[in-house]
């Protein structure tokens, strides 16, 4: 089954999802959107990780499945420290929208 | 004849695929386990419904449900039908899609979670590597549909249960899955077959239940407190917390999307049930050495009716806790007592064989108890008191 | 088919049952009441709930809170003209098919209350009633009655048809206009669409 | 705190739950359609009007005193005075209701009526199984619907019935010996004496309107 | 006016609901529980402001059920009214019942025969005990029991209502007592089911205690919750057993020795916290206290006539004045103040409420606390709204 | 390239793009959930299973919850009142678009020189449990430490601040 | 206790100026109260509560009272000349001749609403002391001074006497209608009140209900009632 598809098709869907987390990082206002823009970024990261060591030479070495566990357990504590980020800064300025925030600097 | 049986239902899988061209056959054996799922447990639901009515009223001294067919059995039929046909509202200002989303991932996830339990002597749907992780996998969906019920109604009740649900399952999920993880680590497998397995084992008559153990005791304990408040059942059942948030994140389902939320709570309630019973009550091992001639479902399903019956029990003595007390509870005292219990599996599995182990643990688990019970839990100005009388 | 048959193929192990029958049964057997009450009623319609007569055994201790989720609608007690149109609201909230008893003389008209200047004269004023149980309070036998009548009522009802439930004519009312509390009485005094005429039978 | 107490409350559900299998005490359904609690000897629902013989009209103890309106206090009863007057148990002359209506979704069952009836003509009754779907005709009674024999009176209050029958023979007794008296002495005088007048206990008619 | 100034301020502390400040910088969430909100006894109504969880204000609504029962009074004869007084706490019937009958005593000083006092004194208890329990009952309820102990609690309350009602007619609205002494007699038979009901109290009221008192999840959410200081007590005029579960010693059965309360031993308990959990406590034991007065109630009562032969039913008309008779009713002080004007009607018919003077505290006990716990002490005042409305 | 690869694809694809469009915050949320199924799908397509279950349990238990949690403490739920892209999304689309670019010409540029196919590999749980205690002993430590600070420090970051200036 | 007479004593020489009237009592409850002015109501109540041998801690009771215009029809002499045609020494000659005819003079009592509290002590256990107030008529000037400040327990029950009273209660902190909804314009209670007409239908009609039947004769008989000949009559 998996001969039908070549890692090229992955590297691709995890290119495009990467693009997406940056684009949807980059341009929206909310902070917690920015945050989802880079889980969506981590995500095609590990999706790269897994196909490189499913399609890699050694896959009962495990690298790359360490490698993409290792970043889950990461981007679980960047999202908690993240969105706690968020909430305190909501806290003080009653906004979570970037823009406002910065111009509130001060 | 007795392993027959045994083998019935795996027996009649096979009779019904090999009428299929041999290519089919492996799928063909998924789905007609699929479609048994599908049928018994909704069935056992509708039992259950009837049986809790009746033992809720037996407890309180009068008689349930008894005159919709013979017994009342056919109540939750009548009910069933009854939530068919009603009408289904849906509010003005909800959000529609995620209304109707959300008892269906309930009921969905909730029934994927059955896949990877043995209910018997080779009876399990998919046996999975990691079955446990998948099991609980599985289980983290259900917050997210009870939000999305809550969420999408736009009633400030429904939003407030919704995220009681949600704080209080996630609180306790920890403590699920950390209960499970002791018995991982002395039966070295996340695969839910293979620790039936390892327990299916005899000395004498006596079976060796992890539940027979000090550390499977209280990791036992533990697990039924942390699957109670998973399932949102008294005492824990504050998102449905009638007398504050009128029917919690449920309140504006009516009809058949009720009868779902329903059907999802009480399947909710099969899985950690079966779950526990694998885990820690011997899966379908039977009990004694000579009762094994006995089906080996008929043990699982009795061992979870079992303690489908302490659920209702519960339910009918004991009031329920309040939202911080809840959380009090779940993260000063059944979180360290859990992870403490991780310890003294630890110790037991690196003590090896003899009494030594037995009394070192048990005093460990007995002391942490009394001084968690007595200094860590209660305020000091809780506990019984004295009266005085004026003549 | 006719009654006798239907008794005839039963005796002989033939059970015949309709769509409309199977959907009455259901409706009749699975009556969830609305945790509700008002006044004097609502205590003897707890004791009917309890355990020396016990409500249950007829499948309706299923007290919902979320009125979406109730079918019945217990007035168990006196309406005030404050309360009115509160209980109109509840009752919008329910989903069809719905049914309401009035307990009580204070629910039916006022009872011994109704020279009172708040006391809204019977509910029916605003919603439609299915069935009346006089008595102050009843006693929780009568509530078993007035639940036995009820069911024989939904069993007595036609899917199509003329004399069709209010629930199942697209062209009925679903939503019942809710009153004001105006500077003197409420506004208006009843809903004509619903307060029925009162006809001289005798 | 170790959890006994919840340990205790469980032991004494399930004492309940057991019990209930092997004791009456903790399973005190009655059900209620087929078994029905005894009916306590004073039970009071509504009133009904007693007759006394086979003929209700006739026998009809309520003089149509209006009383009971009156009294009533939620005015429930509406009473309609006949023009004529027809003999009472006693023999003597009263009028009667030629209608007697009680809107039972009113009455509240406080038994004023009964207590202030001078005639032993109103009484209560026993019988709760009222519920209807129809408030207009279903719970208004009229004087026909009320009227039950005094031998139904006994079966559901026999001792108050022994009673009040008793009474009301002795004031017969009163009234015969009485009228006879009179009789004597209007025989004796050749005058005839057209009504005696009521027992001195008994006021006549309050509302005579 | 000078002298009011200076010394309102040493009561201010505690007069006022104490305000409190929200902490967060979150908005406040406004909650209407009610008045159909199934915690709340029937219709009653709170306007709560939430801070998170915590309440920061909360204002009772009444009147959802206000049924004019003065001003119906005051239209009908003293008798008439008797009935409606059934429909005021509709869990002690026969309690107003004696209330409003020793006020209207009071007010054209009639006498009441001793057996008729020890019948009253019998019903009063037999109706304190049912309410006590079905007050419990509630409370558990609210708590999310499940019902089972309200169900029991409603097992034993159906024992004492059949007595009730083979006395006196009907179940809940007894409408039994008179002007001057009781409507009918009580026969041997009656007296002897009494003793068994009373004879199988103290049994029921363990099974309550083993089920609930040592329970930890009772305790944990009821000691320290809710709690009542006994001079605010005092000054708000709460009576009863909330009264008595802030640690004031105050019965009127004690204080105004109405009825032959004298003659029997009784003690008055009294809780030291003012908490849910003392006047739950406070109530177990009062109930015990019930069973004692029972008891020689019922070895003692007399024989001879239950009703003042002066007493006339038709035709009552009180001479002019005025009179104000209380008891201690299960919810506290019930009181009938009647002004008479020489008519057979009332000029003026008051009832002061126990049930509503009670909530007025509600606020005081429910500020600072969680959302959760309204409920609870809602629950733990122990009131009825057709007494809170009238 | 079978066609279960292309639905999952399209899937998270879908779904990562509705989440970092779409107006209403929680339906972000909601889809982003999709997109972290599809993905979880995606590593069981490549034999991944701890792989993808642990994305589950970690991504939609934990992650998505979380930021539901923000969305309702930060009263995201209501819709903006203003635009939800930021002024200056030109330019973040423009340099997304570079990178996808750059990247793209980067795979199809090295298509050829990767091997199609290798040999399912028989990886059990176990074995990633010896790996992990084994050789990857020191990052798992690594990885713990910073897990326990991170939980610390949010909660820290989180807290109420209960003594305030005003 | 102190007997009403040395409670009324007490209070003068506590409060200066205030003015403390008796009322008796004429019943066989024989509760004699006192009338006190509004103007040192405050005083007199800080007074009662706070005297340590009085103790009047406990305000069980606050009860609102209408007294309605009274008309009174009294027999009065009076006096009046009258100009008659008298025979004079000069013929007829108009005189003013005093003259005492008797006159039935109707006299208006102003009436007034009342305010009655009962206070008891919890501290000393006795018990009661009945104390009004009065407005000054019914219909403008209904301010009394608010107790709510010296006995909370007053908080609902002056609420409601202003509910149904309309008396008004200077100080209240918080006087909204209680029973009745916030709409509503009337004062219930009050021997005046005139209930709304919302008569729809009766079975049983008789006396006031008559009346009202028989005013909506004509929708009653658009609506089929059937006391129509009961009502003509």
């Amino acid at each position: 089954m998996i001969g039908a598809t070549p890692l090229a098709g992955y590297l691709l869907v995890a290119a495009l999802l990467f693009a997406i987390g940056l684009a949807g990082a980059l341009t929206r206002r909310n902070a917690i959107l920015v945050l989802i823009g880079i889980e969506l970024m981590l995500n095609a990261a590990n999706l790269n990780l897994i196909a490189f060591w499913r399609y890699g030479p050694h896959p009962e070495a495990l690298t790359g499945m360490m490698f993409a566990i290792f970043s889950i357990a990461v981007a679980a504590a960047e999202a908690a420290v993240g969105l706690g980020l968020v909430i305190s800064i909501y806290r003080h300025t009653n906004t979570a929208e970037l823009d406002k925030i910065s111009r509130m600097k001060g | 004849m007795a392993g027959k049986l045994d083998q019935i239902f795996i027996l009649l899988r096979d009779w019904l695929a090999h009428f299929l061209p041999a290519a089919l056959r492996p799928a063909a054996e998924v789905v007609l386990g699929v479609i048994a799922i599908v049928c018994v447990f909704p069935g056992l639901f509708a039992l259950t419904t009837v049986f809790e009515r009746k033992g809720l009223g037996r407890i309180q001294n009068r008689l349930g449900p008894n005159r919709v067919g013979p017994f009342g059995l056919f109540q939750p039929v009548a009910d069933g039908i009854k939530a068919l046909i009603k009408e289904d509202i849906v509010p003005f200002s909800a959000n529609a899609g995620v209304h109707f989303l959300a008892p269906l991932v309930l009921v969905v996830t909730v029934f994927m979670g059955f896949a990877v339990l043995p209910m018997g002597r080779n009876m399990v749907l998919v046996n999975m590597d990691s079955g446990l992780l998948f099991y609980f996998a599985m289980g983290a969906a259900t917050e997210l549909s009870v939000f999305m019920a809550g969420w999408s109604s736009r009633n400030k009740y429904s939003l407030l249960g919704a995220m009681r649900a949600v704080a209080q399952m996630i609180s306790y999920e920890v403590v699920l899955l950390l209960s499970a993880v002791s018995v991982v680590m002395i039966s070295g497998t996340l695969s839910l077959p293979a620790i039936v397995a390892s327990q299916n084992t005899y000395s004498g008559i006596w079976p060796h239940w992890y539940i027979f153990t000090p550390w499977g005791l209280a990791a036992f304990v533990m697990y039924a407190i942390a699957g109670t408040a998973e399932t949102n059942r008294s005492p824990f059942d504050l998102p449905e917390g009638e007398s504050e948030l009128v029917a919690g994140y449920h309140t504006e389902y009516s009809g058949f999307k009720f009868a779902l939320f329903f059907l999802g709570e009480y399947l909710a309630m099969f899985s950690i049930s079966g779950l526990g019973t694998t885990l820690f009550l011997g899966g379908w091992s039977a009990p004694f050495s000579f009762l094994t001639l006995i089906p080996s479902w008929i043990w699982f399903f009795g061992k979870v009716m079992v303690s489908i019956f302490v659920f209702i029990w519960m339910r009918g003595t004991l009031p329920r806790l309040r939202q911080d007390q809840l959380m009090n509870f779940a993260w000063k005292f059944v979180l360290p007592f859990t992870l403490l219990d991780l310890l003294v599996t630890a110790l037991w599995r690196f003590m090896g064989e003899g009494w030594a182990r037995w009394v070192v643990c048990t005093v460990i688990l007995v002391a942490a108890y009394a001084v968690m019970g007595c200094l860590g839990l209660s305020r000091k100005d809780i506990g019984p008191r004295s009266y005085r009388y004026a003549e | 088919m006719d009654q006798q048959l239907k008794i005839e193929l039963g005796k002989q192990g033939v059970f015949v049952t309709t769509i409309e029958e199977l959907y009455n049964w259901g409706r009749r057997s699975s009556v969830w009441p609305m945790q509700f009450g008002l006044a004097c009623c609502a205590i003897e319609m707890i004791a009917t709930t309890m355990a020396r007569y016990d409500m249950a055994r007829f499948g309706a201790e299923v007290f919902r809170p979320s009125p979406r989720q109730a079918d019945l609608m217990i007035v168990s007690g006196t309406v005030t003209k404050k309360m009115a149109p509160q209980v109109v609201r509840l009752y919008n909230q329910m989903a069809e098919p719905r049914y309401v008893i009035a307990m009580g003389a204070c629910a039916i008209s006022g009872g011994p209350f109704k020279q009172g200047y708040n006391v809204l004269k019977g509910i029916d004023r605003y919603i439609p009633v299915d069935v009346h149980i006089p008595g102050c309070p009843p006693r929780p036998e009568a509530l078993l009655q007035a639940f036995i009548t009820l069911q024989k009522k939904i069993d007595g009802q036609h899917l199509t048809g003329e004399d069709r439930p209010r629930f199942l004519d697209p062209n009925a009312q679903g939503e019942f206009s809710v009153p004001d509390q105006g500077e003197h009485d409420l506004e208006p005094t009843s809903n004509t669409g619903v307060w029925p005429v009162p006809i001289t039978i005798r | 705190m170790l959890g006994e107490g919840i340990l205790k409350g469980m032991a004494e559900t399930a004492r309940n739950f057991f019990g209930s299998y092997v004791s009456k005490e903790r399973l005190t359904t009655v059900e209620y359609p087929e078994e029905r609690v005894p009916t306590a000897e004073n039970a009071r629902v509504f009133p009904f009007l007693v007759y006394d013989g086979a003929e209700w009209e006739a026998g009809m103890r309520c003089v149509a005193c209006q009383i009971c309106e009156k009294e009533c206090p939620p005015k429930c009863i509406l009473i309609d005075k006949s023009k004529d007057k027809k003999p009472d148990y006693a023999g003597k002359p009263q009028f009667y209701p030629t209608r007697f209506d009680i809107d039972i979704s009113v009455c509240m069952s406080c038994q004023i009526c009964v207590e202030v009836c001078p005639f032993e003509a109103i009484k209560m009754d026993t019988q709760f199984e009222l519920a209807t779907d129809d408030r207009f005709a279903g719970l208004l009674l009229d004087r026909k619907e009320l009227a039950k024999s005094n031998e139904y009176y006994h079966t559901i209050h026999p001792t108050e019935a022994t009673e009040v029958d008793s009474r009301l023979a002795e004031e017969k007794a009163k009234v015969e010996a009485k009228a006879k008296a009179a009789a004597e002495a209007a025989a004796a005088k050749a005058a005839a004496a057209p009504n005696p007048a009521p027992p001195a206990d008994k006021p006549p008619a309050g509302g005579g309107d | 006016m000078s002298l009011a100034e200076t010394k309102s301020e040493k009561v201010a502390g505690w007069n006022r609901p104490p305000v409190v400040e929200p902490d967060g910088e979150g908005e406040l969430l406004e909650v209407a529980m009610g008045p159909h909100h199934p915690s709340t006894h029937g219709v009653f109504r709170m306007d709560v402001a939430l801070d998170g969880e915590r309440v920061i204000r909360l204002k009772p609504v009444f009147g959802y059920l206000h049924r004019n029962h003065e001003k119906i009074a005051e239209g009908a004869s003293y008798l008439a009214s008797m009935p409606y007084t059934d429909r005021l706490d509709y869990f002690c019937s026969l309690t107003n019942n004696w209330a409003y009958a020793l006020a209207v005593e009071k007010l054209s000083g009639q006498e009441v025969p001793e057996r008729a006092e020890y019948i009253r004194v019998i019903l009063a208890e037999l109706t304190r005990i049912q309410n006590h329990a079905s007050t419990i009952g509630f409370l558990l309820q609210e708590m999310g029991a499940s019902g089972t102990p309200l169900m029991y609690a409603f097992r034993e309350r159906e024992k004492i209502l059949d007595l009730f009602e083979s006395l006196t007619g009907s179940r809940m609205m007894c409408n039994y007592m008179r002007f001057g002494g009781c409507r009918v007699d009580v026969s041997t038979a009656w007296l002897d089911a009494t003793r068994k009901v009373v004879a199988g109290l103290p049994g029921f009221i363990d099974e309550f205690e083993a089920l609930l008192t040592a329970n930890e999840i009772l305790m944990a959410r009821c000691q320290g919750v809710g709690i009542l200081k006994p001079d605010l007590a005092v000054n708000a005029g709460i009576s009863g057993p909330m009264l008595r579960g802030s640690g004031v010693n105050y019965d009127i059965r004690k204080v105004d020795h109405y009825g032959i309360y004298d003659r029997f031993k009784f003690r008055v308990p009294l809780g030291d916290h003012g908490d849910i959990y003392d006047r739950y406590m406070v109530r177990v034991l009062e109930m015990r206290e019930s069973i004692i007065i029972l008891d020689q109630a019922l070895r003692d009562i007399p024989a001879g006539p239950i009703m003042d032969p002066k007493a006339k039913i038709r035709g009552f008309r009180p001479k002019p004045g005025e009179a104000y008779g209380r008891i201690e009713a299960p919810k506290g002080e019930l009181g009938f103040y009647l002004i008479s004007d020489g008519g057979p009607n009332p000029y003026r018919y008051r009832v002061r409420p126990p049930s509503l003077i009670n909530l007025t505290v509600l606020e005081d006990m429910c500020l600072g606390q969680n959302v959760a716990d309204v409920v609870l002490i809602f629950g733990s005042v122990d009131i009825v709204l057709g007494e809170v409305d009238r | 390239m079978s066609p279960i690869f292309y639905i999952l694809a399209v899937l998270t694809l879908a779904g990562g793009l509705a989440s970092v469009t779409l107006k209403h915050l929680v339906h972000c949320a909601l889809a982003v959930t999709v997109a972290f199924a599809g993905l979880a799908l995606l590593f069981l397509q490549l034999d991944a299973q701890f792989a993808g279950f642990a994305q589950i349990l970690v991504y939609i238990g934990a992650v998505v919850i979380l930021i539901v949690f923000a969305i309702l403490l930060t009263r995201g739920s209501d819709l903006p009142k203003e635009g939800v892209f930021s002024k200056t999304w030109p330019v973040g689309l423009l340099i997304a678009a570079a990178v996808f670019a750059v990247l793209g010409w980067a795979v199809l540029q090295s298509v050829r020189a990767v091997p199609q196919q290798a040999a399912v590999p028989a990886v059990t749980v176990r074995d990633i449990g010896i790996a992990l205690v084994g050789r990857y002993v020191l990052p798992l430590e690594i990885v713990a430490l910073l897990l326990t600070a991170a939980t610390i420090g949010a909660v820290i970051v989180a807290m109420h601040e209960k003594v305030r200036s005003r | 206790m102190k007997s009403v007479e040395e409670i009324k004593a007490a209070i003068e020489s506590a409060v200066p100026g205030a003015a403390v009237e008796v009322v008796p009592n004429p019943g066989p409850a024989a509760q004699h109260s006192l009338r006190i002015a509004p103007e040192h109501a405050i005083d007199i109540a800080q007074f009662l509560r706070d005297d340590p041998e009085l103790a009047l801690d406990f305000l069980s009771n606050v009860t609102g009272v209408d007294w309605p215009d009274k008309e009174i029809a009294e027999k009065v002499k009076v006096t009046r000349e009258v100009k008659k045609m008298v025979d004079g020494p000069d013929g007829k000659v108009e005189q003013t001749v005093q003259e005492t005819v008797d006159e039935t003079r109707k006299r208006v009592e102003p009436g007034c609403l009342e305010v009655v509290f009962h206070l008891y002590s919890i501290a000393k256990t006795h018990g009661p002391l009945v104390i009004r107030m009065r407005t000054k008529n019914r219909s403008d000037q209904v301010e009394l001074p608010s107790v709510t400040p010296i006995w909370r327990s007053a908080e609902f029950q002056e609420r409601e006497v202003f509910d149904l009273y309309g008396i008004v209660f200077t100080g209240h902190p918080d006087l909204r209608r209680i029973l009745m909804w916030d709409e509503f314009k009337d004062y219930p209670m009050r021997k005046d009140y005139v209930e709304p007409d919302d008569f729809e239908y009766e079975p049983t009609p008789h006396d006031e209900v008559l009346k009202r039947a028989q005013k909506h004769k004509g929708r009653e008989q658009q609506t089929g009632i059937r006391d129509q000949e009961r009502v003509a009559e």
